[in-house]
């Protein structure tokens, strides 16, 4: 196993893990990092394969994939911020208000 | 006026009615009757002009317009008459007013809407008859469905919604897979012409394989054994006319039916003549047993409406008998019994209306002995009676007639090739004249025999009929007779188109003669 | 095994300690601290396989920004709920159903695809003046709809902080709901 | 390419960037909440305007090269996004939303210009960014409900996982074929090594997630009802149209594999029955339009399956059917509470208290679900057309027979305006102001479109 | 004259039209005016139409019409053919008709439907002329189906009595299970002949191209139609109900010419049944049987007009037995007669009728000779005329049907004499037998009855008087022979004179025998014949149920069509099949619904999970195909 496959698979799991993470844990806060956790595992490959390949490109999306997650974290929080002063609780189960 | 100019206006009069009919404030529901009175009598003006126009015995459309409309899809504008849709163009014309004239009195709800649907309706019938575009057609064969809805749904009886809902439902299944079927058909034609073209006549020119024809004919014809309706297709039918208002019903009976025995004769077989050919065992089968099936759940009702509706089934089935006869004697017999089953059914529906709205119940237990209540009323209903079981000398005569005649002749040479099964279709729809008589004349006996009684009216005593309402019923009964008497001048009228169907479907029986 | 190799396994590994111990920490801030590794663990592989400014904006961005803004709204919403006492949804068991498939998925795919073949790193491509280059020179216009994107995050953000405002207005609201 | 090129090439953009910026700053300037109606009317107007006389020169251009690029199809499909885009306005002049939503608004169509243009999935990704990231916001500005900031959250979490799948996808790519431009994408989809269908599948599959794909529609009919009307229909129309032509533009001429056609055509299916059958029982207006626009998005993703010449028609031409139809509706719903208002049983006996709306949300009914004379039809029938003329017959009539389901809601509607009595105290008005000129502006593009649909054929 | 035809045609359907439309409201003298002068005209006009005819010397005048329909090679003409068969049809329908016509003015006096009255019995004349003048079978199908129209209206006159409508109905619907034969066999002729002009069917088939097969199967068809109109087995259960309607319409069209156009058919087809001689004979079978068990139902009946019924049944079964072996003309020689007797014998039962306000229970009368003399005498003129007592009109027909059944070369035999000699001595017995019961004896009357007996006014009497003595002179002129050249007699298989005369002698001891008879069994009210019966009680419960066929069809065919109409179509078909499809599929969509959102739990949880596994589902679908 060369170490650009190693790594490979490193991404694939801490995407995984994020994606599972998102389902599985309770916190919203915590549901949201467990998004970033999605976004560093794309990173990771991305990295990877921008150096194998020595691609501008992917570096630049690297670079892209930073300012967008600030811009979505910059969304996110007052979202949520406002969520909890609505319902005081930072668990998603209890905002379940639109369904059917 | 040019006479296609004619045509096209006959098309669009309820279009520019039902636009002035915006005009016209929601308060004043005689002018909004006047206005649809007028526009759709001089449709029939205009039509009945046209009738007279028409030349017989010449080939091909009259007073043809074509224009592009899609142009990228070869999709036209296109309309015309020809000796298959006359009879129905003049029919549909014919039936317009009577409606609106029998809808005086009894809708008093959303007057104006009513109207603009009756005029939309029209609209969208006489298009699905004119249009000579595939794509044209199909556009108004669906649209028709709209205005039905809201016509049921809207001015309804107690069921209304679940009938409304259903015949929509029912109705729209079939068309789902016809539109199957013409996108098909298009492509097919792009693929094997080059220029895509949705004309009907180009259509008739197409090669399939027998395989794909069985398939589209699938779709086409489950689309239009639905409206016809053939069994076991048949059980909107008697909820929609039952739910429906009086109008509802005259229209859905008289013409609205027929658009399925017209699709099959302007589409289903000639587009797809091998197919329709192997499915003819099929199909005739349908229609005796429709025949049969029809009057038999006729009999067992105790809905004055259900038994019409389902007279109706009956009716239809020897359309279809003489439909898939493939000789002229069959299918003339059945254009014929398409105008017939229009008048004659549409007239029972409007006297059924008639009565409804002096008594409110449709419950034939309710009634008895009206011939000593309503004299004139009773008249009426027994001649259209007498029509519909198909007495000589009335329209219903002339197009069983022709039609068992042409099934009968259909079916001998093939008894000759040692085919027995045909025969005996035919011979088993020669019952449907007894169990016609059966059902009808029980219906007759009930309502208008027997001791004298009828559900108390609203105001006071029953009223015998109004000059308007006997008015309605004469033009009817008139032309009952008139087609009874003197079809010979609709049977030339029609007789090349129908030779051109036959040359169509079934090429080597043409000119099938006397031994 | 080469040096390189090692030190990659070992950020690796510190990596997916991270990111697993993010699914058994309690608190929020623990997790956030746990995800900060994980974040820092990578910065140190991308500095190890010659990204240098990626390795550095992701300290700065990440862990200096988006990280710290988090911990912020940690420290601002601690409200000691459920979500704080329990740490799983009622989708755990389905939800490590669906980690088992995606890592069968991944192993499938690892098994089936050609290993991906490593050509010689460039040296030197990802230093800092060379990413500015290409960066300003084929590129620019993703600096330009970035700064874009950031103008539009503020508004967006903004406008949801201005609705936090009229709090009163949803309170209202809701009671006039419950009247109806 | 020159200066002049390049500020001809994104002109439409440019005017929507300068709407924003001239709003924002005569926002900051003035001490109280202005209204930005004006403005960003006059700068969706330009931005349109400004498409269609560079359709109609037939400009083509590549000013960013490898990134960014715009033909006559880009050009159109901009200027038809950016029209529908016009009647949204007009219904949140109505909600009071100031000049956040226009700014926001303008953001997301700026994000869909770029999408239109992008010739590098870099592009792409950063274009579907500034697509949905003003979207977040929108959907919670009409908060007058709690809902709005559960819709919104909805929304953010799994459109976040989206961007995660649309960011592996780019960067399985990347590993794939060594590049990130529009050209790359395709070579990956004629791949067959696993990184390449890796690749294709990542991104198509956040393209399904953005257009709301079973499985992957689940924020939205959560988020549909949650946000306003003005958002809902936003949403429903201009952003649904722009990722599916998006997704026809970086398909180009190259065509599904067969493990993605069968991919693509079993869920297409899934959501058409899924949203028909599963609107049948709302409640809710908007929720009702969501599933409505899940069966729909089942079609368009069907289109895709034609033959390359004959995708984008399809698509545009449904697009705008699609939209205009569902603008009208929505700009036709009695005015009140906006909780209210879209409730169904407020619609019982519509009719008898605003006979015109009734009519116009009939007619939007009907063709949302694909009766003819109705444009909706036409649009059916070339989206079926352009699947059978790729060679599959079964799937067409599979998809039709689906597309029957859908009927019985749009029915349900229709009967509860006309024939159901009203309910004793209708909380709700008669639709009156803007929201009156977003329904007449979109009646005129409906009738347009119904009366003469080969002009517009013609036009794209 | 051109247009004499048509005219004669057109009269009846003037008198109805005018009757009908203006009737009510110009009052009974026009309504007399009208009604009986139109008839007598036509009467006139069909004199006057016989004579041109024989100025003719016989050669047949035909008259087109109008065209009705053209279809490709075919042509459906409208056309008018006088030869003398329809001359004498016409002269009786006209002739006959014309005198009850003038009866029924005073038999209706006052009934409140009496302008609907005579509109109805003039719409009858126009379409019984239709059907005798026609030139094709399409002209007379019209007219078939129209007489059976108006006979249906007119049974049920007095529509407010519930059984009396059912028996128009059933009067109807029997004569459409016969109509469909008909039409059947008007197809298959039409098949082979390429047109329904029955001239030219006549010649086509003579010319023998036409398999015998098919020839016997038309015949058979068309036969079948026969047996509906003509009230022969198996469909003549209708004529008795048919009593229901006024007795003059009784007389008219149950007796003397409706029922009689079943075997015009067949005489008018001549040229097809000779090329079917297995038809000929089930026609023959089916007519002596019909006699025979029609004369025995009659012996036992109690209403005056149902023993006439039957006894027209029983008659009609001697006219198809003639047409059965062949002799055509000796049909309608007895047709011819039989009109006249069968006219008085109902006119007079109406009189009879009349004059005890409404009773028709022999069992109720007795001893009426005195009370209406005039009744009484034409009455028993005509009942010795149909029992065949020379040299009164029935004895010459009825003894040339025996001879022919006997001696004819064409299906004649010793059983079809004997059963059909047999059935003569029942007629002149339950004949003789009604005489005695209603005139002589004593009276049996209920009191009250007995109090407003009268003789009826000079309107229906003068009638029956003419038609007794019509009855008394109808058979001495041999219209079988004035027939010939058109309807050639068979020969004979036993060409003896001398057995013709023991032929002839012995169906008269039979008459008398019948007559002899009567008089002892009825002598006294009846006692003796009611002991008679009590020995053979299980034959009289069958005759009194006139073999129970009625009930027979009610099990077998109208009970079980309805029930299979409503339990197997309606029921099973409708509801559960189709209908229980369609709900059950609505059903399904509902279900799916509901499941669906479900679906949509509104967890975020829920959600995300739903994405995941749809991305691994995507991503193992995919992979598969590397």
């Amino acid at each position: 196993m060369t170490d650009a496959n190693l790594l490979l698979a490193v991404s694939g799991m801490l995407f995984a893990l994020g994606l599972v993470g998102v389902v599985v844990r309770r916190n919203l806060l915590v549901m949201l990092m467990f998004l970033e956790l999605m976004l560093n595992g794309v990173l990771l490959s991305l990295a990877v394969f921008t150096q194998l390949l020595g691609a501008e490109a992917g570096a630049v999306l690297m670079f892209l994939v930073f300012v967008v997650a600030a811009a979505e974290i910059a969304i996110a929080v007052p979202i949520v911020l406002l969520l909890v002063r609505a319902g005081h609780t930072l668990d998603p189960g209890s905002y379940a208000g639109l369904k059917g | 006026m040019s006479d296609a100019t004619a045509l096209n206006l006959l098309l669009f009069l309820p279009v520019i009615g039902g636009a002035l009919l915006l005009l016209l404030p929601e308060r004043r529901p005689e002018l909004v009757r006047g206005l649809s009175m007028l526009v759709l009598g001089a449709q029939l003006v205009l039509a009945a002009g046209l009738y007279f126009q028409f030349e017989a015995g010449v080939s091909g459309l009259q007073f043809e317009t074509r224009i592009p409309w899609i142009a990228a899809w070869g999709v036209h504008y296109h309309i015309g008459l020809d000796g298959l849709n006359l009879l129905l163009v003049l029919l549909t014309a014919f039936l317009g007013p009577l409606v609106v004239a029998g809808a005086f009195t009894s809708i008093t709800k959303d007057v104006k809407l009513f109207h603009g649907m009756v005029l939309f309706l029209q609209f969208t019938m006489l298009g699905t008859f004119l249009a000579q575009d595939l794509f044209l057609f199909y556009v108004f064969w669906e649209a028709m469905l709209i205005p039905m809805f809201l016509i049921i749904g809207i001015w309804g009886g107690e069921r209304r919604i679940y009938a409304t809902l259903k015949f929509f439902l029912y109705t729209a299944f079939g068309s789902i897979l016809m539109l199957a079927a013409v996108v098909y058909l298009a492509f097919t034609v792009l693929s094997q012409d080059g220029t895509p073209s949705f004309a009907i006549a180009d259509l008739y020119l197409l090669e399939l394989a027998v395989p794909v024809q069985v398939l589209l004919l699938t779709g086409f014809a489950l689309s239009f054994a639905i409206k016809v309706p053939m069994v076991p297709l048949h059980t909107w039918l008697p909820d929609a006319h039952v739910e429906a208002p009086t109008a509802g019903s005259v229209i859905l009976a008289g013409v609205l039916l027929k658009m399925g025995t017209y699709g099959f004769l302007k589409l289903g077989f000639p587009l797809f003549p091998e197919a329709a050919q192997l499915a003819t065992p099929l199909i005739m089968t349908l229609a005796v047993v429709s025949i049969l099936y029809g009057a038999g759940l006729a009999l067992v009702q105790d809905d004055i409406k259900k038994i019409i509706a389902y007279s109706s089934v009956s009716h239809l089935g020897y359309v279809m008998l003489g439909l898939v006869s493939y000789n002229l004697l069959g299918v003339q017999g059945a254009i014929i019994q398409m105008v017939s089953h229009g008048l004659v059914a549409g007239g029972l529906f409007l006297m059924v209306g008639m009565i409804y709205e002096r008594c409110h119940s449709r419950d034939l237990g309710a009634y008895g002995g009206l011939a000593k209540l309503l004299p004139v009323y009773s008249v009426f209903f027994m001649l259209l009676t007498l029509a519909a079981i198909g007495l000589p000398a009335t329209s219903g005569f002339t197009g069983e007639f022709l039609v068992l005649l042409g099934a009968f002749q259909g079916a001998w040479p093939l008894y000759e090739q040692g085919l027995v099964y045909p025969l005996a279709l035919a011979s088993a729809a020669v019952l449907g004249i007894v169990l016609g008589a059966l059902y009808m004349l029980r219906l007759a006996r009930r309502l208008l025999f027997g001791g004298a009684r009828a559900p108390e009216p609203e105001g006071g005593a029953l009223r015998d009929l109004s000059p308007r309402e006997m008015g309605i019923l004469a033009a009817l009964i008139a032309a009952i007779l008139y087609i009874g008497v003197l079809p010979n001048e609709f049977l030339q009228k029609t007789e090349q188109a129908v030779i051109e169907y036959q040359q169509r479907v079934v090429p080597e029986r043409v000119g099938e003669g006397i031994r | 095994m080469t040096i390189e190799t090692v030190f990659l396994s070992i950020f690796s590994l510190g990596a997916l300690a991270g990111a697993v111990a993010m699914f058994f920490l309690r608190h929020p801030m623990r997790v956030a601290m746990a995800l900060i590794g994980t974040m820092l663990s990578l910065a140190a592989i991308y500095a190890q396989l010659g990204l240098h400014v990626i390795a550095v904006f992701q300290v700065l961005i990440y862990v200096g920004a988006v990280m710290v803004f988090m911990i912020y709204a940690i420290m601002l919403l601690d409200v000691r709920d459920r979500s704080f006492t329990e740490r799983f949804s009622p989708m755990l068991v389905a939800g490590l159903a669906g980690l088992l498939l995606l890592v069968g998925v991944l192993v499938d795919g690892a098994l089936r695809g050609e290993p991906v073949v490593a050509p010689a790193p460039t040296e030197g491509a990802f230093g800092v003046g060379v990413f500015a280059a290409a960066f300003m020179d084929g590129f620019w216009v993703y600096f330009a709809l970035a700064a874009v994107l950031l103008l539009v995050a503020e508004i967006a953000a903004s406008a949801v902080i201005d609705i936090r405002r009229r709090g009163e207005d949803l309170a209202a609201a809701r009671r006039g709901k419950r009247d109806d | 390419m020159t200066p002049e090129g390049l500020l001809l090439a994104a002109l439409p953009e440019h005017l929507l960037l300068l709407g924003i910026l001239a709003i924002l700053v005569t926002d900051l300037v003035s001490s109280r909440p202005r209204d930005a109606f004006l403005p960003a009317l006059l700068t969706l107007l330009a931005a349109g305007i400004a498409a269609v006389w560079l359709h109609g020169t037939g400009h083509s251009g590549t000013p960013f090269p490898g990134h960014f690029s715009v033909d006559t199809d880009a050009f159109a499909a901009k200027a038809l996004l950016f029209g529908l885009a016009v009647p949204v306005l007009f219904l949140a002049r109505d909600e009071r939303h100031e000049s956040r939503f226009a700014m926001l608004l303008l953001a997301s169509l700026y994000g869909a210009g770029l999408l239109l243009s992008a010739d590098s999935l870099l592009m792409v990704f950063f274009g579907l960014e500034l697509l949905s990231l003003p979207l977040y916001a929108l959907v919670v500005l009409g908060f007058r409900r709690p809902e709005s900031a559960e819709a919104a959250l909805k929304y953010l979490v799994l459109g976040g996982v989206g961007t995660a799948v649309l960011l592996m996808g780019l960067s399985l790519t990347l590993g794939a074929t060594g590049g990130l431009t529009a050209a790359d994408f395709r070579t990956a989809l004629g791949g067959e090594d696993l990184l390449s269908r890796g690749a294709v599948v990542l991104v198509v599959t956040a393209f399904m997630l953005k257009a709301a794909i079973v499985p992957f529609h689940a924020w939205a009919p959560d988020a549909y009802e949650g946000a306003s009307v003005p958002a809902t229909a936003y949403m429903a129309t201009v952003v649904k149209g722009a990722v599916l032509l998006a997704l026809v533009r970086l398909f180009g001429e190259a065509g599904a594999g067969t493990d993605l056609l069968a991919v693509v055509v079993a869920l297409a299916l899934l959501s058409i029955v899924w949203g028909n059958l599963a609107a049948m029982r709302q409640e809710g207006f908007r929720r009702l339009i969501a599933y409505s626009s899940i069966a729909h998005a089942g079609y368009l993703f069907l289109a895709l399956l034609g033959p390359a010449e004959a995708r984008f028609e399809t698509v545009a031409f449904y697009v705008i059917v699609y939209g205009l139809t569902n603008l009208l509706a929505l700009a036709c719903l009695p005015r009140g509470e906006d909780w209210l208002r879209d409730r169904l049983n407020n619609l019982k006996g519509l009719y008898h208290r605003d006979p015109r709306a009734a009519i116009l949300i009939a007619v939007a009914m009907l063709s949302l679900a694909g009766i003819p004379p109705f444009p909706g039809f036409v649009a059916k029938f070339l989206v079926f057309r352009t699947v059978m003329e790729s060679g599959l017959v079964a799937v067409a009539v599979a998809g039709l027979v689906a597309s029957y389901l859908g009927i019985y809601l749009y029915l349900r509607v229709i009967r509860y305006m006309f024939m159901t009595p009203a309910e004793a105290h209708p909380r709700t008005g008669p639709t009156a102001g803007f929201g009156t000129a977003a329904a007449l502006i979109t009646l005129a593009a409906v009738l347009l479109v119904g009366v003469f649909p080969g002009v517009v054929l013609g036009w794209l | 004259m051109e247009g004499m035809l048509t005219f004669l045609v057109l009269l009846p359907l003037a008198g109805f039209l005018l009757n009908g439309l203006l009737g009510r409201r110009l009052g009974t003298g026009f309504v007399n005016g009208v009604g009986v002068g139109l008839p007598f005209l036509a009467f006139g006009i069909a004199l006057w139409a016989w004579r041109t005819l024989e100025a003719g010397d016989g050669a047949p005048i035909v008259e087109t019409v109008f065209t009705w329909a053209v279809i490709g090679e075919y042509s459906f003409e409208i056309a008018f053919y006088l030869d003398r068969l329809s001359a004498v049809m016409a002269l009786i329908v006209t002739g006959v008709g014309a005198l009850i016509h003038l009866y029924s003015v005073g038999y209706m006096k006052g009934d409140e439907g009496y302008a609907r009255y005579f509109a109805y019995l003039n719409l009858f004349l126009f379409f019984m002329l239709l059907l005798v003048l026609g030139r094709s079978l399409l002209v007379l199908f019209v007219g078939w189906e129209g007489v059976g129209l108006a006979s249906y209206l007119l049974i049920g006159f007095w529509f407010q009595d519930v059984a009396k409508a059912r028996a128009g109905r059933k009067a109807f619907i029997t004569n459409r299970v016969g109509d469909a034969g008909f039409l059947l066999g008007m197809f298959l002729v039409f098949t082979f002949a390429g047109t329904l002009e029955m001239d030219r069917i006549n010649e086509v088939f003579a010319a023998g191209v036409v398999p015998v097969g098919v020839a016997t199967a038309a015949g058979i068809l068309l036969f079948i139609g026969a047996t509906g109109k003509s009230a022969q087995i198996p469909l003549h259960v209708w004529l008795p109900d048919a009593m229901a309607g006024p007795t003059p319409v009784s007389a008219l069209i149950h007796a003397a010419t409706m029922v009689t156009a079943g075997v015009y058919l067949v005489a008018r087809l001549s040229g097809v049944y000779l090329e079917a001689p297995a038809a000929s004979a089930l026609i023959a079978v089916i007519g002596v049987l019909t006699a025979f068990l029609a004369a025995t139902i009659a012996l036992v009946q109690t209403d005056i007009k149902k023993v006439l019924a039957y006894s027209t049944i029983s008659q009609l079964g001697f006219m198809f037995l003639a047409l059965g072996v062949g002799a055509y003309g000796v049909a309608v020689f007895h047709l011819f007669t039989h009109a006249f007797f069968k006219a008085a014998l109902f006119l007079g039962a109406g009189s009879v009728i009349h004059a005890l306000n409404g009773e028709q229970d022999i069992r109720l009368m007795g001893g009426l000779a005195r009370r209406i003399p005039w009744t009484f005498g034409t009455f028993a003129i005509a009942t010795a005329a149909i029992a065949g007592l020379p040299p009164l009109a029935g004895f010459f027909s009825k003894d040339e049907i025996l001879w022919f059944a006997l001696a004819s070369g064409e299906g004649g035999s010793l059983s079809l004499w004997a059963l059909g000699s047999l059935t003569a001595l029942l007629t002149a017995l339950y004949m003789f037998r009604l005489l005695w019961l209603v005139f002589l004896g004593r009276s049996r009357m209920e009191p009250d009855t007995e109090r407003h007996v009268h003789e009826s006014p000079v309107t229906m009497t003068g009638v029956l008087v003419v038609l007794a003595a019509f009855s008394v002179i109808g058979g001495w002129f041999g219209l079988s022979h004035y027939l010939e050249p058109l309807l050639p007699l068979p020969a004979l298989r036993l060409d003896s004179a001398l057995l013709h005369w023991a032929q002839i002698g012995f169906a008269v001891v039979l008459a008398l025998l019948g007559l002899i008879g009567a008089a002892w069994l009825y002598r006294d009210g009846g006692k003796p014949a009611d002991q008679l019966w009590q020995r053979f009680r299980r034959l009289h419960r069958v005759l009194d149920g006139k073999y129970f066929v009625d009930e027979l069809y009610d099990r077998l065919l109208q009970r079980p069509w309805r029930w299979v109409s409503d339990r197997v179509f309606l029921r099973l078909g409708d509801r559960l099949l189709i209908d229980g499809s369609l709900h059950g599929l609505a059903a399904l969509a509902r279900w799916s619904a509901v499941a669906f959102t479900r679906v949509q739990s509104g967890s975020l949880h829920w959600y995300a999970w739903m994405t995941l596994f749809g991305l691994v589902a995507v991503l193992i679908w995919v992979w598969r195909y590397v």
